[in-house]
């Protein structure tokens, strides 16, 4: 079989699926933002995927690199604020950090 | 850039800038506030220079641009023989007022980035030809007065701020409405659409039916229009018995404020009634001003000069004799006749330079002894001769010596009036005596006399407070030897006012 | 025709590579192994990228994602916990439920996957992409792109703000 | 009516000169030179630097006069108009009025005066004031009166000369209470310019009036020349009920009044006296005052043709001649006795100008200005001498120690008695004899006894200063000295004009050729009106009138001999007529200063104190009233708004916050259970969306 838009497309669900998992389950915040950025790279392979497959210009590919930005912000400010999480309550274990709760 | 939206912005951007400034760099705030009041000053100068003063028919420096396009908002400005005096007069007045401001300590960012915001307003007042311009750059400078008298302001500072604030209010929501009345009648010939243009609503031609002639309230729509725009109006000049506000107001302003308030606030009242009631409605204006604004005219001025008699707090008694002088306005106004108009004018430029050198004066003596009371001085002028020379100057200009500024325009007023109303007008030339009274009577009892020893060291006037007053000295001197230096600006314009309304006596 | 044989065989080491990583990163329990696993997982999605003809965005991941995210999350870590410390490492509990919703959403997506009539066009030949992403760039997607270096600075800017000491001594 | 349209259509030749502006503006200059720089001036060259640059401005002014006035001679009589036009000043409309100047023989007359008596005083007070030590600012004001008055007579139109009008009243004030300190002093200049200030509000009135009135006839100016062509146009209107020309020319009367201190608003005059004596001389005996009077010659064409006015004048100039000399005849304080005998001879003035004598009026404005301003000098040479003192009671015997003060103050004491032949002779007389032949013969009785009493009161301040026994103190009369020639000159001068000046208007009854009238003829006399100008007919009853008044004054001189020197009379027995009570009310001066505070200061302060209250309390009251009013409004609707409107909003939150209770269960604070329901709610929704 020919490897077409399909393929890709499982690639990137797996991808998300195990970004999710990782989000879903990890108790670590470092641990869930590298989840996020499975889901994003996954996101950014459909983008690719398609601008490929499904259309003729460069548009997906521009997305794709915006995405790249994004989470590189994401990623910064992320990274800044479990610095300063694990600064106050000196973890980074989500479950410990539930003041938010009523 | 058109120099006229560069005079109204320019202070914006001042403002802004101010508040960017590091906190403790008050001096930065200071000279910031000198810098970019001096340049609208330096091009008013240029105006002044380069005002076509033959031109008699609609406006100078012209901008129009569109705003808000789907209610046919533009931002127009521009200049005619009436605006441009004023403008001149507002450039001058914001630009002393900073070095009079020189003394507070309080807040100083905050207090030049309102007081150029107030400037910016003033100067939009004086030039928007869209009436919804106008109305916005009326409620600017409504509010950083607000806040200047209401934070840096006196013992009841509260008081006197709410009470100038909501006054203005009222007036402005009268004025809204005719604003809207105004524009839903109005149709611009070109496009057939309704219109903010100023212009566009001077010419009847443009006016519905219902605006020209219907009925509202069981009134013609015309007079209560005019009426309520004059309620509006009035307040602002402020007229018998809208006055109230501005004792209180100015009495607990810092110096500059009250200069600025005197100055060119109460101004914005009557070139509002120039500007608007009049061409507008001239009809209206034929029927109503004539009594009865020359009524109200004469009150002000016989009932302003009473109260100031009255006064013991020196500052309350140069408010009260702005609210005399103001009646000299409404009354030349009132004459439809081309000295009384031009007087009328005249007089709202004089004033704005007179009163502003007896503010000033009442805030260096404020200054040094902390209190107003006219009867807690005594033989000033011996410790502070040049004070005094300054003193004398503002307080004979204010009383209409011959020779300086305020005779002229006087003088112009009450021979204009006199062919209207020779009655009206003899009872106003009474006021000429009670003005002297009590100027006079507290020019003694400050200055002259014994010297009270709790002064005998008092500081004499120093450089900066010199700085401000010279060049308003010099103006009403100056304008008293050659009035022409104005009267020629705003003559054409005035002229073909009158024209147009005293068609309909 | 090496060439038509030759692309499965690199796609699927490299789907193999980025799915496999990527599991890695889902599954083990320390995150120091999660970080190399993620490092994997890009690098295998790199190379996937260049076989969809964007060589551009391909090596933009690379130098974003593994060395700069990538880096800056190993930083995180080694600032965050004693390595040894393995009980804090990167636990993750209530793995069943979350198989359970996996589960759930896996086969929606694959369903959605197969029966969803895909526009698809004729592939032609990769071409070198930078020249019109540039172009692009600065053209039809100048704003956004002028929004994204300001994005990029408030970033920064918050990320310097958040982590400094003293500031959150002064506040608290 | 052929008449006035002739008149009305005669052309007005005028010579345009540039030399005229700096008649005024020399003076103008000294001021603001003196002014501005006078302090270091005075600190760094020294006082009489100042005193030498003021009194160069009059002195060059008077050189300039003369030049004016030599070439006025040289022109026609009917062309003797001299215009310099400095720069249009207020354009407006039909109003056009420019900075003129113009020289005319009525002009001439005063300027020559001014600079003149000015310069001598201005040298004078170099003399008086030399341990002043403001003595700048003193002569700094003293030529801006200069200049103001010279404006007031040079201008050629109202507006111009209200100028120099109000500039003068200014200058006035300032040298009224040029001792500030004192309150007094400080007092008296307000209550001149206040009171002149009613006098201008007629002035001003009548302006506007004249202006629109010759609107009405096609012709509106307030330009002199034009007024005097076109005047006559105005015949036969009316307004308000009354001829217009009555009503202006009333209305300027009133403005004459206040300036020229006639009844009834003279009251500032003796005030004015607490300012330094040469300005009395100056501004209150022998320029300022006269404003009035040269005012009325001026516009006499109006005058001319209001007869009713005419009356009024003389009836109140009359009154005012008799009542200020009764007062004169009581005071004790030397300044207070030439102050009032000023009003008095203001009054003469005033009755000539009453009957249409300009003429003989500005004649005796000149002959007044002489003899007065000597008069004035004098006493203050005197005043000089004994320290500042001016009660006459403490003085006495002094012509032994100030001989040429008290020769000249005795001519001078001659002229005002009209005694001949010295000028107030020639020029009272002039005044009594008008009266008389005009048919107005009650105001010609009055007159007479005013000079009776003039001389009475003059020599009584001879007497009681320059003879008897000497009453001052000891150390006083050790320091008595004769003043310094700069004070001695002038009033050497002023004794010599004092006394010949009269021979310039002798009167065709004394085969004289009357020069004085037919110099001002062309600006006073108006074809037709008033024609009391050329008296070609003098009989037997005029040299009767004349050796009558002269009788008059001797006897009053004589009385006073038989008072205060032989003392065979005791003064006492006039002052005890009727308990007293007359000559109290007199000495009180009729009590008017007292009616004036009682009445018209207490009244204009009570209304300014009614309108105060009522200003803050019911103009400010409905204010506050209605802010009251909608501050309780809405604490109504605070009240409904709470209970009501904010019961059913509260209702809500109520309901809210029960339901939030149970469901913040769900909040955790667990980031992963948000992200369940994150994943949750997009499953759900995707399964919606795919089945």
């Amino acid at each position: 079989m020919e490897i077409g838009l399909t393929h890709f497309l499982v690639v990137s669900t797996m991808v998300f699926l195990a970004g999710l998992f990782c989000v879903l389950t990890r108790r670590n915040a470092i641990g869930i933002l590298m989840g996020v950025e499975l889901i994003l790279n996954s996101a950014n392979l459909n983008y690719l995927a398609f601008s490929r497959y499904s259309s003729v210009n460069y548009d997906g590919q521009m997305f794709a690199i915006f995405v790249i930005m994004l989470a590189a912000a994401e990623a910064a400010i992320g990274l800044a604020i479990v610095l300063g999480i694990y600064q106050t309550f000196h973890t980074i274990d989500v479950e410990a950090t539930d003041t938010l709760r009523l | 850039m058109n120099i006229l939206t560069l005079m109204t912005f320019i202070p914006v951007v001042g403002a802004i800038v101010i508040l960017c400034l590091p906190r403790d760099k008050d001096n930065w705030a200071r000279w910031g506030a000198v810098v970019t009041t001096a340049i609208p000053l330096m091009m008013a100068v240029s105006l002044f220079i380069n005002f076509d003063r033959t031109q008699d028919e609609g406006f100078q420096y012209e901008v129009i641009a569109n705003w808000i396009p789907s209610f046919n908002i533009q931002y127009h400005v521009g200049v005619d023989g009436i605006s441009i005096t004023m403008v001149l007069l507002t450039a001058l007045l914001s630009f002393l007022c900073i070095f009079a401001s020189w003394g507070i300590t309080k807040a100083v960012k905050a207090y030049f980035a309102l007081f150029l915001l107030l400037d910016a307003g003033m100067m939009g007042v004086f030039v928007s030809l869209d009436f919804f311009l106008f109305f916005v750059f009326w409620e600017v400078m409504l509010l950083p007065m607000y806040f200047l008298i209401g934070i840096w302001g006196g013992p009841r500072k509260e008081y006197a701020a709410i009470k100038f604030f909501l006054y203005t209010l009222l007036g402005s929501a009268l004025m809204l409405i005719s604003i809207l009345a105004l524009y839903f009648n109005t149709t611009d010939p070109l496009t057939m659409t309704n219109t903010f243009d100023m212009v566009m609503m001077m010419d009847q031609a443009n006016h519905s039916e219902w605006l020209r002639g219907g009925q509202i309230f069981g009134q013609s729509v015309p007079l209560v229009i005019w009426t309520a725009l004059f309620i509006g109006f009035a307040i602002k000049i402020p007229a018998f018995p809208f006055h109230t506000w501005l004792p209180d107001a100015h009495v607990e302003a810092p110096t500059a404020v009250s200069v600025i308030l005197a100055g060119v606030l109460l101004k914005m009242g009557t070139y509002g009634i120039l500007r608007i009631n009049f061409p507008m409605f001239p009809e209206a204006t034929a029927q109503l001003a004539f009594y009865f604004l020359a009524a109200v005219g004469v009150v002000n001025i016989v009932y302003g000069a009473l109260c100031a008699m009255a006064q013991t707090d020196l500052k309350k008694l140069v408010a009260y004799s702005s609210v005399s002088h103001m009646g000299y306005v409404m009354l030349g106004m009132a004459s439809f006749t081309e000295q009384g108009i031009n007087g009328a004018v005249l007089q709202m430029f004089n004033h704005g330079t007179v009163t502003a050198m007896l503010f000033l004066l009442v805030g260096v003596i404020y200054d040094r002894a902390h209190h107003r009371n006219i009867d807690g001085f005594g033989g000033l002028a011996g410790v502070m001769p040049v004070y005094t020379g300054f003193v004398a100057i503002a307080f004979f200009a204010a009383l209409g010596l011959p020779g300086l500024s305020a005779f002229i325009s006087e003088a112009l007023v009450l021979l204009g009036s006199w062919q209207q109303n020779p009655m009206l007008t003899m009872i106003a030339a009474l006021a000429v005596i009670l003005s002297a009274g009590y100027m006079l009577w507290a020019l003694q009892r400050i200055w002259l006399g014994p010297l009270n020893e709790k002064y005998a060291d008092i500081e004499e006037i120093n450089r900066r407070e010199i700085f401000t007053l010279v060049p308003l000295a010099a103006l009403v001197i100056y304008l008293g030897i050659y009035p022409t230096a104005v009267l020629d600006l705003m003559g054409a314009s005035l002229n073909s006012l009158n024209g147009v309304v005293s068609k309909f006596l | 025709m090496t060439e038509f044989s030759m692309f499965p065989v690199v796609f699927y080491l490299m789907a193999a590579i980025t799915v496999g990583s990527a599991f890695g990163v889902a599954f083990t329990n320390n995150i120091f192994y999660s970080a190399i696993a993620l490092m994997f997982t890009l690098l295998g999605a790199a190379g996937l990228y260049v076989m969809l003809a964007a060589d551009f965005v391909a090596v933009v991941q690379v130098f974003v994602y593994v060395g700069g995210i990538l880096v800056l999350t190993l930083f995180a870590i080694n600032l965050t916990s004693r390595i040894g410390d393995v009980s804090v490492s990167n636990r993750s509990l209530g793995r069943f439920p979350s198989f359970l919703v996996l589960g759930l959403i896996g086969y929606s997506m694959v369903r959605a996957i197969r029966t969803a009539a895909w526009n698809v066009v004729e592939v032609g030949d990769p071409v070198p992409t930078i020249e019109a992403i540039g172009d692009a760039f600065l053209t039809q997607y100048i704003l956004p792109f002028e929004l994204a270096s300001l994005v990029l600075l408030a970033a920064l800017v918050g990320a310097v703000v958040l982590s400094r000491k003293e500031l959150k001594e002064v506040r608290g | 009516m052929q008449e006035v349209v002739h008149t009305a259509t005669h052309a007005v030749t005028v010579h345009t000169v540039s030399y005229l502006r700096w008649i005024p503006l020399l003076p103008l200059l000294g001021a603001i030179v003196n002014g501005l720089g006078g302090v270091w001036i005075q600190k760094h060259l020294g006082k009489k630097v100042v005193g030498v640059i003021a009194c160069a401005m009059p002195a060059l002014g008077f050189v300039l006069a003369l030049r004016a006035f030599v070439d006025l001679v040289g022109l026609e009589s009917s062309e003797r108009i001299l215009l310099d036009t400095v720069f249009p000043w207020i354009h407006v409309g039909i109003l056009n009025v420019d900075v003129a100047f113009q020289v005319d023989p009525l002009s001439a007359v005063m300027i020559l005066i001014i600079t003149g008596v000015g310069g001598l005083i201005h040298l004078y007070s170099m003399g008086y004031m030399d341990d002043e030590p403001a003595y700048w600012r003193y002569f700094a004001y003293l030529n801006l009166f200069t200049f103001a008055m010279l404006t007031l007579v040079l201008g050629d139109n109202l507006l111009l000369m209200f100028v120099g009008w109000e500039g003068v009243g200014l200058c006035s004030y300032a040298l009224i209470g040029f001792w500030f300190s004192e309150w007094a002093n400080a007092s008296a200049g307000s209550k001149a310019f206040i009171v002149n200030r009613v006098g201008d509000f007629g002035f001003m009135c009548a302006t506007f009036l004249l202006f629109w009135s010759l609107e009405g006839v096609d012709h509106p100016t307030l330009v002199f020349r034009e007024i005097t062509q076109y005047a006559p146009l105005l015949e036969g209107h009316v307004f308000w009920g009354v001829s217009t020309v009555t009503l202006i020319t009333m209305l300027m009367f009133v403005g004459a009044t206040g300036k020229s201190a006639q009844i009834p608003l003279y009251v500032w005059l003796p005030d004015a006296m607490a300012g330094p004596t040469p300005v009395s001389a100056l501004i209150h005996a022998a320029t300022m005052v006269t404003a009035g009077v040269y005012m009325i010659a001026r516009l006499s064409v109006l005058f001319d043709m209001a007869p009713m006015t005419g009356n009024v004048i003389a009836t109140v100039g009359a009154a005012t001649a008799f009542f200020a000399a009764t007062i004169g005849t009581t005071q004790f304080d030397i300044k207070k006795v030439l102050a009032y005998s000023t009003v008095s001879q203001l009054g003469f003035m005033f009755i000539a100008m009453g009957v249409g004598a300009y003429a003989t009026g500005v004649f005796h404005l000149m002959t007044h200005a002489f003899f007065k301003a000597c008069l004035f000098l004098g006493s203050g040479s005197v005043i000089h001498a004994m320290h500042h003192e001016q009660d006459m009671r403490k003085m006495g015997g002094l012509k032994k120690w100030m001989p040429i003060t008290y020769l000249t103050y005795l001519i001078s004491t001659f002229a005002i008695a009209g005694f001949p032949p010295f000028s107030g002779f020639f020029s009272k007389d002039e005044i009594l004899w008008k009266a008389f032949s005009g048919d107005h013969k009650i105001v010609w009785f009055v007159a007479v006894c005013a000079a009776a009493m003039t001389a009475f009161y003059m020599f009584r301040s001879v007497f009681m200063t320059f003879w008897g026994e000497n009453r001052s103190d000891a150390h006083t009369r050790e320091h008595l000295h004769e003043s310094p020639w700069l004070m001695t000159v002038p009033l050497g001068v002023l004794a010599f004009l004092a006394l010949f000046s009269g021979f310039l208007n002798i009167p065709h009854a004394l085969k004289g050729g009357a020069n004085f009238d037919a110099w001002l003829a062309p600006v006073v006399e108006h074809g037709g009106h008033g024609g009391h100008g050329d008296a070609h007919h003098f009989d037997i009853v005029e040299y009767l009138l004349m050796g009558f008044s002269v009788l008059v004054a001797f006897a009053g001189a004589w009385l006073a001999y038989a008072m205060y020197v032989t003392k065979s009379i005791a003064p006492e027995r006039f002052a005890d007529i009727a308990a007293g009570r007359p000559y109290r009310t007199i000495f009180n001066k009729y009590y008017v200063d007292e009616f004036y505070d009682a009445v018209v200061i207490r009244g204009v302060m009570g209304l300014a104190g009614i309108s105060s209250w009522f200003d803050s309390n019911i103009v400010d009251g409905i204010v506050n009233g209605a802010a009251w009013v909608v501050r309780m409004l809405s604490q109504l609707y605070g009240l409904i708004d709470h209970y009501i409107v904010d019961g059913a909003v509260n209702g809500v939150a109520t309901v809210t916050s029960f339901v939030g209770g149970r469901v913040r269960r769900l909040q955790t604070g667990n980031i992963n259970a948000y992200l369940y329901v994150i994943v949750l709610a997009f499953v759900g929704m995707m399964v919606a969306r795919i089945w």
